[in-house]
């Protein structure tokens, strides 16, 4: 008997599910218009679409959270009525959500057995669920503790909590909505170590990703969504990344240009020595000294939850330093509060979007103006001009493509990447002198990444000093400059992008230094 | 004068009357705690205990059964509890307007049967003191503690069972997941609506024995609007003892033992305006909670009405 | 003609859900051997019957729409206010006391000033949950409640102690009273019935209101500070300012609403030991009216009159088939849990129009990718 | 058809406000029952009475009292002493019609209006004197709502009543901040008796849980307002009991013979607007009852001055 064989299964139970004429409308979209969709036992299905092209729509109507307006499921060819998550669970679909679904206060060990029947009766068997988390994560060599609580865990901590939950119920078929958008290479790499596992083991998995590497590295089958609609599904074998791309956004999509050397003109942020604390109340930073150039971008590696976070909040003023200095244009802003560093034009793309840098509630418009609130032409005296504030949340929709109904559209209706797109364009429309950008392209479809990276680039040769943080390596290497590892709250080293290579930059990650190796 | 306050008769007497105090607090309160764990905030407790005194009241009065009473006034404060669930959860109803509605109705409602059926203010035989051999026998504090009646014994109980519940079962781990992320809960399959009719019945019926432990076993009479605000204060207790049954039971001891000491003030002509002695329970409970920070933050989705996003 | 027709719908939704609840009651009267359409016909003559019942159901509105407009702000911003009682008290207080001490000036002037003072004092006892929450963490639905109870108190004392009236204070059974306002220094008359000005000012306020909200940069931080702190902290707000000016104005705006109570109806302060016998309940009933208004300061002017009618209707009914009170105060408890209930179904009619409407005007969607700017490839860096 | 039915023997029509209900068993029920006994003695065919109860907001009264006065009752009665300035603005716009204000003394100079009140210090008193000729322990506790009015005035003349009988005897009093606060009023009045009272009372519709424990104790109870022997027969000695019928049926006789009002009438143990109901379920010592019959002599005939601080 093997380890996993202990596991609760229900792998056999779906040989096959498919989806047929789904309908979903939300006020002002057709978010699935009779979409047809399948996936077998043994495959990785891969569902690929820009974003707000309604992966997550269908996926939620499969796992029960939606209800379509038309259509029908059927598994292993017998109409199945979902219209819960508790039929979904009981039929064995499982879903790792875009928005995590944890519950923050409480402890791994809890959020692993919420919903499930305990073997002490009424008592929760916490103890035991212990146990069988560590057995599942020794068996797919996924680090985690369950006795922490979710708001002391990184996100990408917090991701490996969702896919244990899923593998913990022993879901047929697992449904992983973005699961990479926050995990480093390795990480991604043990993801699929684990899902090539499960393939195996007869687990049928739809996957979606915006990292076509990803999708044709892991999947036997792609489909493809654009707005709404099913636009064909291949087999992985016969297309390629670059035939994906083009099938996608429906046009050519060309090759990154030279970009070209800058000059550096003098350090416009400069980091002395900075130490924080961190929410979980231990050390955050530990004495990072740090400088970023004019016209340079300036990358920060490491896996989530080394400072990068720390670093972002020292700098804009949200967080309160222990020690250094942070100096702005020769200016030493250190304790600041973050209106006033807002003001010296430092534009800030926070890691979590959704909590930090947007009101899910208030209109796209309002969102657009949420850092230049009271300024002109915005406000004036007080009161509001809500014909510039229109005209500008207009011009942002278009130049940066938010799909949304309206400008008048609360927030929290949009797609993951529409409401990246808000903040984005928010935060680089304002001519900034510096950028930090933590995590700018996390979700982002391939078309809005190239445009966001664009962005970027284009704002580094405007002389912008630009400070990227990322998990994704790939992005770190093709945008910055130099690249500073940050680990445990301190800076491993700091390397020119042509002294850097994915190796010597994850030795530094963990924490090791290759001379030391 | 003050060193007057320092005697044991004084001391043993605060004692005594800030647990009887405190038993109605208590039950309205772990009800509150329930409801609010789970994401619901009642604003209603006030009418629900009001409706259980008289129905506890009424019952006992006519049947001469204080349990049958008891029993009533868990059922009348269930109902209404079922009614809250039915308005907040499925009809989404905004959580403290509909409180306060329920709390109109039940102060009405409570008076309207009183004088319809009664008609004048009577009395009723309440539950008994109990005395527990040997432990009440302790000099000074055994009277205190162990010859109170029934359910001053069982609030008490309620305590350390209402902690349990929510810390140690699979029940206490749906109803904190269904408060602070219902959405997590509901993707689980935990059925946020369930939980929630669960936690406000529960409440209303706790509600309810929190009127009957006043109506029928501490004052022994009904009398219109007899509460007197006593439910808001259970209410607020709730935020006192940070969603925690044993800060409950911290917050009620201290109102209710600041109040028996003011009390206490007033008979012992200590020179104070009796206004100004009056305040002072809801003084002293504000100044204790601004000298120890809590960081406990409420629930997250205290209030909010569950829906799923389509 | 069709999108009037839902409009008008949605405004009458809560009478409807009134006429509902309007409906169990009658039953209830039935049990008590009352015909329920002459109760209900004396209800509507109390409250519309004429001008002068129409008067005093505006009367009985006017602290219910201040109260409710404070309540607009403090609840847009995320903080939970019921502590208008408390603040209604402290507020006509201060005002009282100004208009009582400051008799050597124009009338008009004492009458601004203790407006002035009214408001300054609501915010005082709003500012301090205000505080508390902010910097000391204290809930304020906890500390409101206690602040209620503690202004209550308050009065007590300075209506038999320091400000009783000197008449009073002459006599054995020391009515808790203050002196009367001189003729010049009341709130004037709008019409020959109780309307005062008052209830022109709270209409003036809720447009202001409505403005400082939407229209200001001030009330966009406050919804923003109520909608996510940490979002407002990111966009250079001080949240915890913020948060305590909700509750301050909010405060503010019950603290009015006492002072018109006292120079626009009663012109004195008077105390039966209970904070309801002066406010009327206004500082709870004015957050249930501005709740029915959506928290929206303009639909809360109808919705404060809608409440206002049911309270002065009620009254008349009683006086006409003799109904015990207690059943009116059960039967508003049913109008608030019906017209709270009905909302869902606003909501989901406005949800079924926005989905057919743009069903019918479906637009192509705008071409897939994104600008003019040559694409990348994904992964060109790797 | 009215003109036919408004005969000369027309009804007596009487509209009372109070704020709070008629079966308090306190203030409310006081003029309740008062009215009652008027109707009874008059006759329904020459007597009606309408109420408003639960008036707590002074200004729902004063549209309460506006209404009444526009249906053209022949008096109306704001029973409570916080509708003054209501009375005092609305009674001149009808000059015809009769209206009454307790508990005060004031009529504001209007020829309309009457006032009333009771001098609850005299009951006061007597049931002091017993109170501080019963008390084996020599402290004595009173339990109040808030320090003003008519409860204020009982409690003086209580402690008046017990410091002339016997100045060592300690009286403690407590003011609960409210009128409806039972468990606070109940929980008073085990305060007083751990502090050593073996006799105790109280005033306003609260005290009806205090006297419960009262009973438990086995402490004497003095009630006031409203005869409060039916809920503790065995303790309760005394009551203090106001007759409003005695002051009505001279108003009434008044208005009809077209005084609308300008006189003050005083409900007190002379007049039998006031009266000590002593409870035959207890068995009060002969000496004692004999004190409290010369005291109620004494007040009556004006040899005993009652002096409150
Ligand atoms: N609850 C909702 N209410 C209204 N509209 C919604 C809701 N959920 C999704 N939508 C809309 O439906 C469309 C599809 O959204 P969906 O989240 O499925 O996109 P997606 O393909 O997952 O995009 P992404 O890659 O950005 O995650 C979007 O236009 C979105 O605005
Ligand atoms: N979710 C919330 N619910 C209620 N109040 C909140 C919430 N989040 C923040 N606050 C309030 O806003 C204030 C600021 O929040 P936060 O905890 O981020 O600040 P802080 O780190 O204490 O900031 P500072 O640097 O100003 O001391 C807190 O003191 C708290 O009173
Ligand atoms: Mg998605
Ligand atoms: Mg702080």
């Amino acid at each position: 008997m093997t380890e996993t064989d202990k596991l609760p299964s229900g792998r056999d139970r779906i040989q096959s599910l498919e989806m047929r004429g789904i309908t979903k409308r939300f006020p002002g979209v057709l978010a699935s218009d009779h979409v047809n969709f399948d996936v077998k036992s043994g495959e990785v299905h891969a569902l690929l679409g820009e974003n707000g092209a309604g992966k997550s729509t269908l996926m939620k109507i499969l796992y029960g959270l939606y209800h379509p307006d038309e259509g029908e499921i059927l598994i292993n060819g017998k109409p199945v009525r979902i219209s819960s998550p508790n039929d979904s669970i009981n039929l064995g679909i499982g879903m790792i959500h875009q928005h995590f679904m944890l519950v923050q206060t409480m402890t791994v060990a809890e959020n692993v057995a919420l919903g499930l029947p305990s073997s002490r009766g009424v008592l929760t068997d916490l103890d035991r669920v212990s146990k069988r988390i560590i057995e599942l994560a020794n068996l797919y060599g996924l680090k985690i503790d369950p006795s922490a609580y979710i708001w002391q865990l990184s996100v990408g901590q917090q991701q490996r909590v969702e896919i244990i939950k899923a593998l913990y119920r022993g879901a047929a078929l697992l449904i992983l909505d973005e699961p990479t958008a926050v995990l480093t290479p390795q990480e991604v790499d043990e993801l699929f170590v684990i899902m090539n596992q499960m393939v195996r083991d007869g687990h049928g998995l739809v996957f979606i990703s915006h990292k076509l590497h990803e999708v044709v590295e892991i999947s036997q089958r792609i489909s493809v969504l654009r707005d709404g609609r099913m636009i064909g599904t291949r087999l992985t074998s016969e297309t390629t990344k670059q035939d994906l791309a083009n099938w996608m956004v429906g046009r050519e999509v060309g090759f990154t240009p030279d970009r070209g050397l800058v000059e550096c003109g003098g350090p416009r942020l400069e980091i002395k020595n900075i130490s924080c604390g961190s929410d979980r109340g231990t050390p955050g930073l530990r004495g990072v000294s740090l400088d970023v150039c004019s016209g340079e971008i300036l990358g920060i590696a490491g896996v989530s939850g080394n400072g990068q976070r720390e670093l972002a909040e020292t700098i804009t003023g949200l967080r309160k330093t222990t020690g250094g200095h942070v100096i702005l244009e020769g200016a030493d802003i250190t304790g600041f509060d973050p209106a006033a560093i807002t003001d010296r034009m430092l534009s800030y793309i926070p890691e979590e979007r959704m909590r930090d840098g947007m009101i899910k509630d208030f209109t796209v418009a309002e969102n657009m103006i949420l850092r230049e609130h009271e300024k002109m032409p915005y406000s004036r005296y007080g009161f509001l001009n809500l014909r510039e504030i229109s005209q500008h949340a207009d011009a942002l929709i278009k130049k940066f493509h938010v799909k949304t109904p309206s400008r008048e559209t609360h927030a929290k209706n949009l797609s993951g990447g529409n409401i990246q797109k808000i903040v984005l364009a928010r935060e680089i429309f304002r001519t900034p002198r510096v950028i930090i950008a933590a995590q700018p392209t996390r979700g982002l479809d391939i078309g809005a990444t190239e445009y966001v990276r664009d962005q970027l680039l284009e704002q580094r040769k405007q002389g912008v000093a630009i400070m990227l943080i990322s998990e994704d390596l790939d992005e770190i290497l093709a945008l910055s400059d130099r690249i500073a590892v940050i680990y445990e709250g301190q800076v491993m080293d700091i390397v020119p992008r042509a002294e850097a290579t994915p190796a010597k930059l994850g030795l530094l990650m963990a924490g090791v230094h290759p001379e030391a190796a | 004068m003050i060193s007057d306050l320092f005697t044991t008769t004084v001391l043993i007497g605060i004692l005594a009357s800030g647990i009887r105090l405190s038993t109605p607090y208590l039950f309205a309160a772990i009800g509150e705690t329930f409801g609010q764990k789970s994401g619901v905030l009642n604003l209603g407790v006030e009418g629900q205990m009001l409706l259980g005194a008289f129905a506890s009241f009424y019952v006992a009065l006519t049947t001469g059964n204080l349990w049958l009473g008891l029993l009533t006034a868990m059922f009348v404060g269930a109902l209404m509890g079922l009614a809250m669930a039915y308005v907040t959860v499925n009809l989404h109803a905004e959580q403290g307007i509909s409180g306060i509605g329920f709390y109109l109705f039940g102060l009405g409602m409570s008076d309207l049967l009183f004088q319809k059926l009664m008609g004048t203010v009577e009395t009723v035989k309440g539950f008994p003191e109990i005395y527990i051999p040997g432990l009440s026998d302790i000099p000074g504090i055994g009277k205190i503690f162990f010859s109170q009646n029934i359910l001053v014994y069982l609030a008490y109980l309620l305590v350390p069972l209402a902690w349990f519940v929510l810390n140690k079962t699979t029940l206490g781990l749906k109803i904190r997941s269904v408060g602070e992320n219902p959405d997590a809960a509901d993707s689980l399959g935990v059925n946020v609506a369930r939980i929630r009719y669960f936690t406000i019945i529960l409440g209303g019926t706790l509600s309810g024995v929190a009127g009957a432990s006043m109506s029928i076993a501490l004052l022994n009479v009904f009398q219109q609007n007899m509460t007197s605000g006593l439910g808001f204060i259970a209410v607020a207790l709730v935020y006192f003892g940070a969603w925690s049954p044993i800060g409950v039971l911290g917050g009620a001891l201290l109102f209710s033992f600041i109040n028996s000491l003011q009390l206490w003030m007033q008979v012992l002509s200590i020179p104070i305006p009796s206004d100004i002695a009056v305040m002072m329970p809801y003084v002293v409970t504000i100044l204790v909670l601004v000298a120890t920070v809590s960081k406990v933050r409420a629930p997250s989705a205290l209030s909010k009405p569950f829906e799923r996003g389509d | 003609m069709r999108q009037k027709l839902d409009t008008l719908f949605d405004a009458l939704l809560p009478v409807i859900a009134t006429l509902a609840a309007l409906a169990v009651g009658a039953v209830m009267l039935l049990f008590l051997k009352v015909n329920p359409i002459v109760a209900y016909a004396a209800l509507w003559d109390g409250a519309f019957g004429n001008s002068n019942a129409f008067a005093e159901t505006l009367v009985k509105a006017t602290p219910l729409l201040l109260v409710g407009l404070g309540i607009c702000i403090s609840f847009r911003g995320d903080v939970i206010n019921i502590g208008g009682e408390g603040q209604m008290i402290i507020g006509a207080v201060l005002a009282t006391w100004v208009g009582l001490n400051f008799t050597g000036l124009p009338g008009w002037l004492t009458i601004t000033l203790s407006m002035f003072a009214g408001f300054v004092g609501g915010a005082i006892w709003g500012g301090i949950p205000g505080v508390l929450k902010a910097y000391f963490r204290v809930n304020e639905i906890l500390s409101t409640v206690m602040m209620n109870a503690i202004a209550v108190q308050l009065m007590n004392f300075l209506l038999r102690g320091p400000m009783i009236d000197p008449a009073q204070a002459e006599l054995a059974s020391q009515i808790p009273q203050t002196a009367r306002l001189e003729e010049i220094f009341r709130l004037p008359r709008l019409a020959p019935t109780r309307l005062h000005l008052g209830a022109l000012i709270a209409v003036i306020l809720a447009v202001l209101v409505y403005i400082l909200l939407w229209r200001t940069t001030l009330g966009y931080r406050i919804r923003a500070v109520g909608q996510n702190p940490h979002a407002s902290r990111y966009a250079g707000i001080k949240v915890q300012r913020y948060m305590v000016l909700a509750l301050l104005l909010s405060g503010a705006f019950a603290g009015l609403a006492g002072a018109t109570q006292v120079f626009g109806v009663n012109y004195r302060m008077i105390t039966d030991g209970s904070s309801s016998g002066f406010t009327g309940s206004a500082g709870f009933n004015g957050i249930v009216a501005a709740l029915f208004g959506g928290l929206h300061p303009l639909l809360t002017i109808p919705a404060s009159i809608l409440f206002g009618a049911l309270l002065v209707g009620a009254n008349k009914m009683q006086r006409v088939v003799q109904v015990p009170s207690a059943l009116i105060t059960a039967l508003n408890g049913l109008v608030v849990v019906f017209v709270v209930s009905s909302e869902i179904i606003r909501k989901r009619r406005q949800r079924k129009r926005e989905a057919v409407a743009k069903r019918e005007n479906d637009t192509p969607p705008p071409p897939a990718g994104v600008g003019d700017t040559k694409i990348q490839q994904a992964e060109a860096g790797s | 058809g009215t003109a036919a039915t408004q005969a000369p023997a027309a009804k007596f029509r009487v509209a009372v406000v109070m704020p709070s209900s008629t079966t308090d068993l306190a203030f409310g029920q006081s003029m309740y029952d008062a009215l009652v006994k008027v109707q009874k003695e008059m006759g329904a065919d020459k007597f009606e009475f309408v109420y408003s109860e639960g008036m707590f907001v002074v200004d729902d009264a004063a549209a309460a009292i506006r209404d009444y006065a526009t249906q053209g009752f022949d008096l109306i009665i704001a029973h409570g002493s916080q509708y003054g300035s209501s009375l005092q603005e609305i009674a001149p716009d009808f000059p015809k019609t009769s209206f009454a204000w307790g508990t005060t003394v004031d009529t504001f100079g209007q020829p309309n209006i009457f006032a009333y009140e009771a001098l609850s210090q005299e009951g006061g008193y007597v049931n002091g004197v017993l109170a501080a000729t019963l008390s084996k322990s020599g402290v004595i506790g009173v339990v109040g709502p808030i320090e003003t009015g008519d409860a204020k005035l009982y409690i003086d003349g209580f402690a008046a009543g017990v410091a002339a009988t016997n100045p060592d005897v300690k009286v403690n009093v407590n003011y609960i901040g409210s009128f409806s606060d039972v468990a606070l009023a109940s929980e008073a009045a085990t305060t007083h008796i751990s502090a050593g009272a073996d006799v105790l009372t109280g005033s306003a519709q609260m005290v009806v849980g205090a006297i419960g424990k009262a009973e438990e104790a086995k402490a004497l109870w003095f009630g006031t307002q409203s005869n409060q022997a039916s809920l503790a027969p065995s303790i309760v000695v005394a009551s203090q009991v106001y007759h409003w019928e005695v002051m009505l049926k001279e108003m009434i006789a008044l208005i009809q013979k077209g005084t609308l009002g300008g006189q003050s009438f005083t409900a007190n143990l002379a007049n039998g607007g006031q009266v000590i109901e002593f409870n035959s379920g207890y068995s009060l010592p002969a000496d004692a009852q004999a004190l409290a019959d010369k005291t109620i002599k004494g007040i009556i005939d004006g040899s005993i001055k009652i002096t409150l601080p």
